[in-house]
């Protein structure tokens, strides 16, 4: 089931982040990263602990404020300025952050689902008060999705009683309740037991078949192979390689690379 | 024991719980004000705001309340500035001094108790919001506040309760709440025990209802903690 | 004016300095016996028995409850009418002084015990399960466990809370005044009465309680910092 | 009992009859008294503070044997302790700041005992009750100034403090007109520096429901005390140790004569 | 590098479990288990989620006291009695049971290191306190052991300070310094990433190949297969299938391992 998205003529870029750097006081974690996904791409990033991975996927929607380089969604870059003479860094337009994330759905490792509301107010609340649906339209559309994902019936359940993967859709719905050009992924199944992995994965393999753009975090070799359009290998802040799924993973140009497939596939099974 | 006395002052002793009960309430009522402002001035950022609410709550809580009571009571009066200011058609009045001074007292626990319930909050929560596009107001309206206002409420709690009993500290300043009114009668019977007794009975079943009411109000607000079965 | 204050022969330094002492000898001691109830009503809350989850129970509720001066007026003339009704069963009849510093210490330390019993239940509460299965997978004791384990860890959970207590000792030692034991509010109401400069004594005794209030947060503070190491980075 | 140490208990904060100097030591007219009391009775004598508070139950516990703290002899009182005969009283007075209109009032006599029904003494009373219409006067809690107020001047607001002292500060302020207690207190609080400026106003006021003077409290099983206290106080009275007494600590004589 | 230890002719059963039974109020979790670990097994649990694995690990060292049946450590049975009626069971001796843990280490899925002990002191603390071992003597058996799992130089840090695999090779380490006969480990890798679940897996093989009796519940198959003398399938509270690792892994008799492998497979990669 192998699948790469026909990629139109007219595709432009829906993200564009070129010479990201970023550092955590004495610590440089991303060293001039660049990249692209076009609509429709699905991206995956691999990489050791602690390579950049989650940092650079919270740069791009400004979560974290790299220190240096550009983010661009869909043809508009996300304006920087910095203060206190250089030393730190902060949106130029606090608006247009907000509006370029309702266009970024992000779906946190830890899920970070509301726990005081339900799950189908979860998947309303941002629509409503941040894009200003109508309510009754909102839990409509949210019902859809619940029901896309497969966990209709916990609607009115609360986050604390839902099993981990059921969690992880929750996350996932709520996020494509704002129908964000681009979807980012923090290491969707590292905290599931291998049963739920697979019911988590396999929505996520919907998405892409559906033509969503995607950029994810994980540690799920087999289905980076299967699902992506192009595998990044992130190391210590840099882009080691980068490329086709089936060059990356097999047959990678990088010692480095090979060290971790290597490792990675004694150490798990 | 002078059953009797007891029986006979039991009604005098509830004619005075409106007082109580209005000078409780609006401590309460000012005091969140006051608190909800200090704690957001004091996460404001601003070095300024920050010091100088940082000093209110030190002083607010680091003195007793009866001398806070008494200083500013009799200690306003002595200025000749403030009997003369506008405000001083309020601040002649013991019942409007004794609730500046509890209003000051419980907005600068109460604003502890919410500023620490604000930082509990986990970031995930608040990153979750941003990452929906939303704005700082709408994220500390919708996903901020409701979480901390839950967390602090058993805190709030005791507030309340520690409250009621200091507004007893009102008699000081010749309003005649229930102790006052306590003090009054014991001091033309000298019966203290039964009179203490009763008076502190009275506080018991007010702190009673005060003490089931948040349980109440925390259980309403927390279907999600209840809802594991 | 300030010559009221100072430690000359007309000045009441003096005096106010004593009455500082016996203000920290007041709430120290009944702080410490405050922890000793608290940890007698955590442990009766913690058990099984629902007779010691009851007594606890109502020990919280009423001495919270009620106004802290009732307690003390309890304590101090019910106390030692008490004392002397057991006498009085043995055939002694005469008056038994219970001083009012030991009246103050127990009435102050049984409130602050109140409050001290639902901090130390909910710390023992907040102690992850995983470390005392950790101790008994060792095959350490209860009485061992209790004291290398959940003793160290619940006092970083409880520390907080103590010093709130603390505070409301601190402040509750004023309202013994009312059995003339010559603390800060004691020492305050007699120079105000006598001297008749009722604002400077009050305000002197403000400034003591919050310079008591410094001393202690700091002292609080470096406690906690000690307790909780290895809970922040270092 | 054989009375030969008795515990007496004051305030230790009403100067002048009994208040505190600054070393600790209970000072004043009382602890003086109660010294020479207790020779004449042949006992030794120790006198300790107590709140006001808790005055009175302390006495019925056993805490010590008398009290000496200008506590007026009233019916009330006389329910749950024992009086010994007075040794000493003050007349109530009022006093008022020097601008108020008040000062203007006249008053037939200077001096009004309620209990003779004088007509003279009726007249200042209805012009008392006349000029305080719709003022709000101050007194101590638990006071016969307080009862005074009550019964014989219903139509007169009050309020009541722990002192007479605060309410002179809130007579500065404006709160209250005029304050109301025995003479000594009103004279104390018109010198103090919150009060300057103060008058004393009307005539003084003494017995009926101000009590029989300032007596010494006593449980009422200990009726061998109350005679030889009594007999102690006669003669203090008779050979003029009182009147020294009290012009030491006062300036003027409150001796019952 | 399979190994199958070489079980001489004197071998002891150092654990053997009979007819173990569990109830949690109405849901009964273990319904009848026997299992034996002779002197130098290293015994795999298997099973999907809540089918009870972790229960039989924690009724072994009387965690959870069992309802029904036998536990017996080196040739001695663990006493329980009936109270109340029997509607409960409890140890009859706490010092026996006290006595018999020190023979069982246990190291939890969680860790549960002591937070506020740095690691050399978590790991000298049971048996200077317990077994009464002299502090220098520990304390030099503990820097051999923290050495042996290769955390020597975290030895005066606090368990926050070190990352999941050095905090679960702490734990091991805190295990074995009570020289156990028998380690007992719950998942001991499932937190980590793949990098540290190399880590740990290293340190359990090593003890392994050093001829230490284990039991350990684990999801890593490859591992199982590698280092097992014995692979069990843990199914709703019974035991589906025991067996080679090779046998059970590979061809079991069982419909329901069967799937679960399948499924396993599938999902993770
Ligand atoms: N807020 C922060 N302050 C300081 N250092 C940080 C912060 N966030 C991340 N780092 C550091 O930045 C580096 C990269 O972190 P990041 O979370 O991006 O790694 P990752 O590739 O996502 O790793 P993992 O696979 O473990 O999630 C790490 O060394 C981490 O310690
Ligand atoms: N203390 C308890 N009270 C009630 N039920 C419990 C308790 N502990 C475990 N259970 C239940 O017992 C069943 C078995 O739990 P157990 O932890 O042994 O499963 P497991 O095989 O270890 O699963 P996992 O692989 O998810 O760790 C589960 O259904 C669980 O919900
Ligand atoms: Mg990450
Ligand atoms: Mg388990």
């Amino acid at each position: 089931m192998h699948r790469h998205p026909p990629v139109s003529d007219a595709a432009t870029a829906a993200v564009v982040v070129e010479d990201l750097h970023k550092r955590f006081g004495e610590l440089e974690v991303l060293k001039g990263v660049s990249l692209t996904a076009r609509e429709g791409d699905v991206i995956t990033m691999i990489g050791s602990s602690g390579s950049g991975k989650s940092t650079l996927l919270r740069c791009i929607n400004m979560l974290e404020i790299p220190d240096d380089g550009r983010v661009t969604i869909s043809g508009e870059t996300i304006g920087l300025k910095k203060i206190r003479n250089g030393r730190a860094t902060v949106p130029a337009d606090a608006r247009q952050v907000e509006r370029i994330r309702t266009k970024l759905g992000m779906v946190f490792q830890s899920f970070n689902l509301w726990t005081h509301m339900t799950i189908l107010e979860n998947v309303i609340e941002a629509p409503v008060h941040v894009l200003g649906v109508p309510k009754a339209e909102a839990i409509d559309r949210g019902r859809m999705l619940l029901d896309k994902v497969g966990i209709l019936a916990k609607a009115e359940s609360y986050p604390i009683q839902l099993s981990g993967g059921q969690q992880q859709r929750a996350a996932i719905a709520r996020a494509l309740a704002m129908e964000p050009k681009v979807m980012l992924f923090d290491e969707p199944t590292s905290a599931l037991d291998p049963e739920l992995v697979g019911e988590v994965l396999r929505v996520i393999r919907q998405l892409a078949d559906e033509g969503n753009t995607m950029i994810l975090v994980t540690h799920e070799m087999g289905f980076a192979r299967e699902v992506a359009s192009k595998v990044v290998f992130l190391h210590q802040g840099r882009i080691e390689e980068e490329g086709a799924p089936d060059k990356v993973l097999t047959n990678p140009d990088s010692e480095r690379v090979r060290q971790f497939l290597a490792r990675h596939l004694s150490g798990a099974a | 024991m002078d059953w009797e006395l007891m029986w006979d002052s039991l009604p005098r002793l509830l004619g005075a719980m409106p007082l109580t009960l209005l000078l409780v309430f609006a401590a309460l009522f000012f005091g969140a004000g006051v608190a909800f402002a200090t704690a957001l001035l004091r996460l404001s950022g601003n070095r300024v705001a920050e010091t100088l609410t940082a000093a209110y709550v030190f002083v607010f809580r680091g003195t007793p309340l009866l001398v806070q009571i008494f200083l500013i009571y009799y200690g306003l009066g002595q200025f000749e500035a403030v009997r003369d200011s506008f405000l001083w058609p309020m601040l002649r009045e013991p019942m409007w001094c004794a609730i500046l001074a509890l209003t000051l007292n419980t907005g600068a626990y109460t604003s502890e108790i919410l500023r620490g319930a604000i930082l509990s909050v986990p970031l995930g929560q608040v990153e979750a919001a941003r990452a929906c596009g939303m704005s700082r107001v709408l994220t500390f309206r919708r996903i901020v506040l409701p979480v901390a206002i839950r967390q602090m409420l058993p805190a709030y709690g005791n507030e309340m309760i520690l409250m009621v009993k200091a507004s007893s500290l009102a008699s000081t300043i010749t309003m005649l709440e229930i102790t006052g009114l306590a003090r009054k009668i014991i001091s033309q019977s000298f019966a203290v025990f039964e009179i203490f007794i009763l008076a502190g009975a009275i506080y018991l079943l007010l702190n009673f209802l005060a003490a089931r009411f948040i349980k109440y109000t925390e259980w309403r607000l927390t279907p999600y903690l209840r809802a594991r079965a | 004016m300030l010559e009221l204050l100072s430690f000359g022969p007309n000045g009441w330094g003096g005096q106010l300095l004593s009455g500082l002492a016996m203000t920290i000898a007041v709430s120290v001691s009944s702080f410490t016996l405050g922890i000793l109830f608290g940890s007698a009503g955590a442990a009766a809350k913690l058990s099984h028995s629902l007779i010691l989850n009851g007594i606890a129970e109502l020990y919280t509720t009423v001495v919270r409850g009620v106004p802290e001066l009732l307690v003390i007026y309890l304590l101090f003339f019910g106390g030692s009418g008490m004392i002397m009704a057991v006498a009085g069963i043995f055939g002694y009849d005469g008056y038994i002084e219970i001083n009012a510093f030991s009246i103050g210490v127990a009435s102050v330390g049984l409130i602050s015990g109140a409050y001290s019993t639902e901090v130390i239940r909910g710390a023992v509460q907040s102690v992850p399960f995983g470390q005392i299965e950790a101790a008994r997978a060792c095959g350490m004791s209860r009485w061992l466990i209790l004291r290398r384990v959940l003793v160290p860890q619940t006092l970083r959970y409880a520390l907080p809370g103590l010093g709130n207590v603390w505070q409301l000792t601190l402040k509750d030692t004023a309202l013994i005044s009312v059995t003339a034991l010559a603390e800060i509010m004691r020492v305050a109401h007699v120079a105000a009465g006598s001297t008749r400069q009722p604002f400077l004594f009050y305000t002197t005794a403000a400034v003591l309680y919050l310079l008591l209030t410094t001393v202690s947060t700091v002292a609080f503070e470096q406690a906690e910092r000690r307790a909780n190491r290895g809970v922040r980075r270092a | 009992k054989d009375w030969k140490k008795i515990r007496i208990a004051t305030e230790g904060a009403y100067a002048p009859w009994n208040a505190t100097d600054p070393s600790g030591k209970l000072v004043g007219f009382e602890i003086d008294l109660a010294q020479d009391l207790c020779k004449r009775i042949g006992a030794e004598c120790e006198v300790v503070a107590q709140d006001w508070d808790g005055i009175i139950p302390a006495l019925q516990q056993g805490k010590y044997d008398g009290i000496m703290a200008a506590m007026s002899i009233t019916a009330e009182r006389k329910k749950v302790i024992e009086f010994s005969n007075p040794y000493g009283t003050e007349p109530s007075m009022f006093g008022i700041p020097k601008t108020s209109p008040l000062a203007a009032a006249k008053f037939g006599a200077e001096r009004v005992d309620l209990t003779k029904d004088t007509a003279e003494n009726k007249a200042a009373l209805a012009k008392l009750g006349e000029v305080l219409k719709g003022k709000t006067v101050g007194v101590q809690t638990s006071t016969i100034q307080a009862n005074f107020m009550e019964k014989l001047l219903p139509s007169v607001a009050i309020r009541t403090y722990d002192k007479l002292d605060n309410a002179g500060i809130d007579m500065a302020a404006g709160r209250v007109d005029a304050i109301f207690g025995d003479r000594s207190a009103v004279s104390a609080v018109l010198e103090a520096d919150a009060a300057k400026g103060m008058v004393l106003f009307g005539p003084a006021f003494s017995r009926g429901v101000l009590g029989d003077g300032v007596g010494v409290g006593l449980r009422k099983a200990d009726k061998d005390l109350k005679e030889k206290f009594n007999k102690a106080i006669a003669d203090a009275t008779k050979d003029g140790t009182i009147t020294k007494l009290s012009t030491k600590h006062f300036g003027y004589d409150i001796a019952i004569k």
